[in-house]
């Protein structure tokens, strides 16, 4: 879960890394407690905002209300800002870059730091950017941050400083069971104190349960994506008009090359994974009409789930409630002449092989 | 010989007394794997399928020589499961379980490498040697034994393709689903390192997704280390960046994962590409 | 560092771990907030005060002043109590042991745990005393702590107490840098409640310096080891009359077991370590002299340390400051030729093999 | 061969530009060790007898191609040192500080379990393999090049004997200090089975002392797996019980740990015990 610039802020503050005077604001009331001249965001869990407009400085009160109401309500590919950080300028002296992240290939938190704060990382050349692993059984030790901060060019107070942000960065990072953790620009004031300008947090679903204390961000999905979430279906929007049902992820990806090889266009992932609960099966294809595709393209293997009996849920649906637009399937596996047979009788169209079916999912959706 | 699972493996199941359990040791027994225990603290005495079940995986160690765990508890459990098999000895552990937080994983993969232990997953399906063992969730009835070892970051990808092969006459050495997580224990080259030693596999089929480079490394490993031909399928040509797609691992962060990358290293790689999983089957024949 | 049993005390209330109402108590006063009956308890870092007549129950506070006096300055194997621990009488339903210290050979926390607590652990028959050996890169598990747990025939309630305290005493062992937490008894009280009677608490002195909070405990050591300690000079008080120097623990040692197959008696251990600072020899000098022995064998083997160094250091605290028993050296080594003659020069007795100069010393020191 | 070290090594220094660093790289050097690096945060680009000094390990590694570290790093640095060269892929260590609180060494020596190196120490004074290479802090003048192995967890005591062995004309193949801390990383077993492997090692010659139960256990080891001749001194015969005996492992608890025991263990055994340090070189004569 991606959080906020201002509650990634709040998590930073808890392991004291120190982040500007700055507050929510909403009217002109929320203004009295600042220091001219502000910064303006918009909270939207994306990079990318401040060439959307989505930054303001502004050097007094009358500024602040006029771009307030310019920023809130603002539409910043795809996310509405409903939330707006203002925030005291800070004396930026040094403009560092910070993160932890996740390397899959070596299976530890890669830490990287860089210099050349404040811009995208992606734009920073790979030999100004310093990289360090931490092994999980150990967790950050001293040589770690050393090698870290001996790269920065920082003086001697500075290094201490950033060493300890650094330090605690890593616990909020593990602590908090985070993907991400990035500061950019983490600044070096005038006064020579260390200080987040930014913040993006983003922790791991699966252990969203151990954080009771993070209030769920809403934003990040659809409507319909978030109503599967809350039912256990995994269910992703895209732009097309084909929607997909298969079981297991891997499969449906598969199944949305097949439609995209055909000049088909994939609108819905709807992954059914290893269920064969009739239930489940009918409140898939309730979400699935929901997002109203042109074609439903179901593309079933059957192995411990039996094929007929996600065919009878099928059938059970579409019989009972209806459905319309045409539905293309595709059964392969454990019982699948008896699903086929079900399916038939529901009066659904049968490819017979993947091929056939995508080009004929396709060919409809044209 | 065949990879990872095979005669020797004793397998022990954790978690063994839930529905998931109950069903999939009957299944494993029917496919000739020698479950050996089952662990449900609090349970001792019990029987699944004849099968004994103990409250502690070193006290089913002790009893039965298990060597091999099957983990099937919930997530929030998994990790503490894995130390436990880990700590009583085990060397081979097979982990269902989807949903377990990726630092957890990150410790137990590492703490595998302390003990000595394979880890294969998590957030897989198993592994099957045709013939052998089936240790995993896997549907017993598509595969066949034979000379193609395959290893997969999916799971009904996978009985798909092998179901075709099997359909095709072609039968399997091993099956490895790796898992569809960001941290798992078992990789693709670990996969291609022991397929590569085993004399029963002679070529191997590799299913890709999208979602972090474990597959153009492979690619590089391939090309200095693998002499039998390899054929590879992977998913999510058209996935969009930033979603994720099912699989906690598969999705393209900021650039990086994308099919297109992986299809092109694995080519460079002199590895054979399949456009629809069913196709795997026909590049092996030809 | 050996905590008293109040200072143990005070840190399982840190760690949660529930201890009975109680205070050290100096005078009528101190009983003043305190519920009789009670329970006095002389605090001494030895075992074995309860035979030594170091614990009463009192019932009323005549009873308590009259056995205070009498503990109060009782001397228990050579240790005077100087603090006495007054606690509230617990209703025990059920005592157990629980200790957690350290296993060498596996190089691991090991716990040990047993349904029959009260007694001395060493007189519990193995199969009573249940053991979990906790990985230190992992640490303690939920799996670790079922175990144990399962094992001591707990109802549920209880079990989930004694899970926390184990969890909790695993935290404090390893924060505190310790040696040894042991806790007999634990007692299962009427109420269900689990609360630790008695507390061991043994910190690991090379990380002392980790724990500034730990005020040192300064009665295990006699004042001349005290004096040595600080002086950084390994020095250990023995039965016997022959004070040994020589350089490393083994060979201090070993010279020790020369001097008993000889029938001498060693008095002093004094290991002079790598050293070959003047001012170091002079200082172990004057703390062996301060032991008074009847004889001083010193015992060099010259490696890195030159033997005609230490002689240096020997002959000028011998000739500045006189010795008033006899010095037997053996010297071997770098440079041992140059050694010898000085301290022939000095006026001491050189043996030839470590065999003749202990020979020498035992004889002398008759 | 001989064992653990030899003209394989390339040795860096953690703490080398210290008054001990300084003084042992040029005694290892002139006994012959490969020494290539120094570490000392903060002092890259300084030489100590023309050995480069480096800031981090990993840069010394890489530098040098640095496979062995000595480490001479204060107590309380020492672990972050440790974990420093094991992660930078060092793979023999020798930890000769002393006074290291015993759950760092317990985390570090379990650490260096999973980085597959073999660690030597804490508190020892080092390795020497005569005529190859010394990594640690022994006199190099008491050698001889031979076929007797020793390994001690005291130093002084291992360099009388040595001592004793040359001046009778028995050369060492090596001598190994194991350290005299309660926890150390190679233990007496680790040492028998190398010696045992080892074509150049003859005898074997361990120096224990009282505390814990490591003579012991290398008694049990050796009735099943040596077959070479081993003898053996035990310090503390006449120690008292729980005092600390100078070496913080040095220390008779709770009726464990005393030189009796060890002695008797070893007899059982088969080893030939010497009464006095200096009567080994007598016993091997024999």
């Amino acid at each position: 879960m991606k959080l906020f610039e201002y509650r990634g802020k709040e998590l930073l503050v808890k392991y004291e890394i120190a982040v500007p005077n700055g507050k929510l604001v909403k009217t002109e009331k929320d203004f009295s407690t600042l220091n001219f001249p502000l910064v303006l965001k918009a909270q939207v869990p994306i990079g990318g905002r401040g060439k959307a407009g989505g930054i303001k400085t502004v050097k007094n009160l009358k500024d602040a209300k006029e771009n307030l109401s310019n920023i809130l309500g603002m539409d910043i590919r795809g996310y509405k800002v409903g939330k707006v950080l203002a925030e005291e300028m800070a004396d930026i002296k040094k403009e560092l870059y910070l993160s932890i992240t996740l390397d899959r290939s070596k299976r530890m938190p890669l830490i990287m730091a860089s210099a050349s704060g404040g811009m995208d990382i992606e734009s920073v050349p790979d030999e100004e950017i310093f990289k360090e692993w931490v092994n999980p059984l150990i967790g950050i030790q001293p040589f770690n941050i050393r090698f870290i901060t001996s790269k920065l060019k920082l003086d001697k107070e500075q290094s201490k400083e950033f060493s300890k942000v650094l330090s605690n960065l890593y616990k909020l990072f593990r602590e908090y069971d985070c993907e991400l953790v990035e500061i950019n620009p983490l600044i070096v004031r005038g006064d020579g104190g260390i200080m987040a300008l930014d913040s993006k947090v983003n922790i791991n679903d699966d252990a969203m349960y151990r954080h009771q204390d993070i209030e769920p961000e809403l934003v990040e999905l659809t409507p319909l994506e978030q109503d599967a979430k809350e039912k256990g279906i995994t269910f992703v929007q895209l732009g097309g008009n084909i929607g997909v049902i298969a079981n297991g992820a891997g499969l449906t990806m598969a199944t949305l090359d097949a439609l995209t090889h055909f000049k088909g266009d994939g609108g819905v992932f709807l992954d059914l994974g290893g269920t064969d609960d009739p239930e489940k099966v009918k409140q898939a294809f309730e979400l699935m009409k929901k997002a109203k595709p042109k074609v439903i393209f179901l593309n079933l293997f059957g192995g411990i789930t039996k094929c007929d009996t996600v065919a009878k849920g099928v059938k059970e649906v579409i019989t009972k409630e209806g459905i319309d637009c045409p539905v293309i399937t595709r059964i392969k596996g454990c019982n699948e002449t008896q699903a086929k047979e079900i399916l038939k009788d529901a009066g659904l169209i049968t490819g017979v092989t993947l091929q056939d079916a995508a080009q004929k999912s396709s060919d409809l959706a044209r | 010989m065949a990879v990872f699972a095979d005669k020797n493996n004793k397998v022990l199941v954790q978690g063994a007394t839930g529905h998931q359990g109950v069903f999939h040791i009957s299944e494993m027994l029917d496919f000739g794997t020698n479950v050996v225990a089952g662990v449900t603290p609090g349970k001792a005495g019990q029987e699944v399928h004849g099968v004994p079940i103990f409250n502690t995986v070193q006290e089913g160690v002790d009893a039965t020589g298990a060597n091999t765990s099957l983990v099937l508890v919930p997530a929030r459990f998994a990790k503490d499961a894995v130390f436990e098999a880990l700590n009583a000895g085990i060397k081979t552990l097979v982990v269902i379980t989807e949903n377990i937080p990726f630092h957890d994983a990150m410790e137990f993969v590492h703490y595998g490498k302390y003990q000595d232990a394979i880890i294969i997953g998590p957030n897989c399906p198993g592994i099957a040697s045709p013939g052998k063992a089936k240790i995993g969730i896997l549907p017993g009835q598509i595969f066949k034994e034979g000379s193609v070892g395959v290893a997969s970051r999916s799971g009904t990808l996978t009985y798909e393709i092998v179901n075709s092969l099997t359909e095709k006459g072609i039968g399997q050495s091993t099956c490895i689903g790796l898992g569809g997580d960001p941290i798992i224990g078992t990789t693709f080259i670990d996969a291609l390192n022991a397929f590569e030693k085993d004399k029963e596999t002679k070529s191997v089929v590799l299913v890709g997704e999208i979602g972090g480079t474990a597959e153009e490394e492979a690619a590089e490993y391939i090309k200095e280390n693998i002499s039998k031909p390899v054929f590879a399928f992977i998913a999510g040509r058209t996935a969009p960046s930033g979603k994720r797609m099912g699989h906690a691992g598969a999705i393209i962060a900021r650039g990086k994962g994308t099919a297109d990358s992986k299809i092109k290293a694995f080519e460079k790689a002199g590895v054979k590409l399949a456009k629809f999983p069913t196709d795997i089957a026909d590049l092996i024949e030809k």
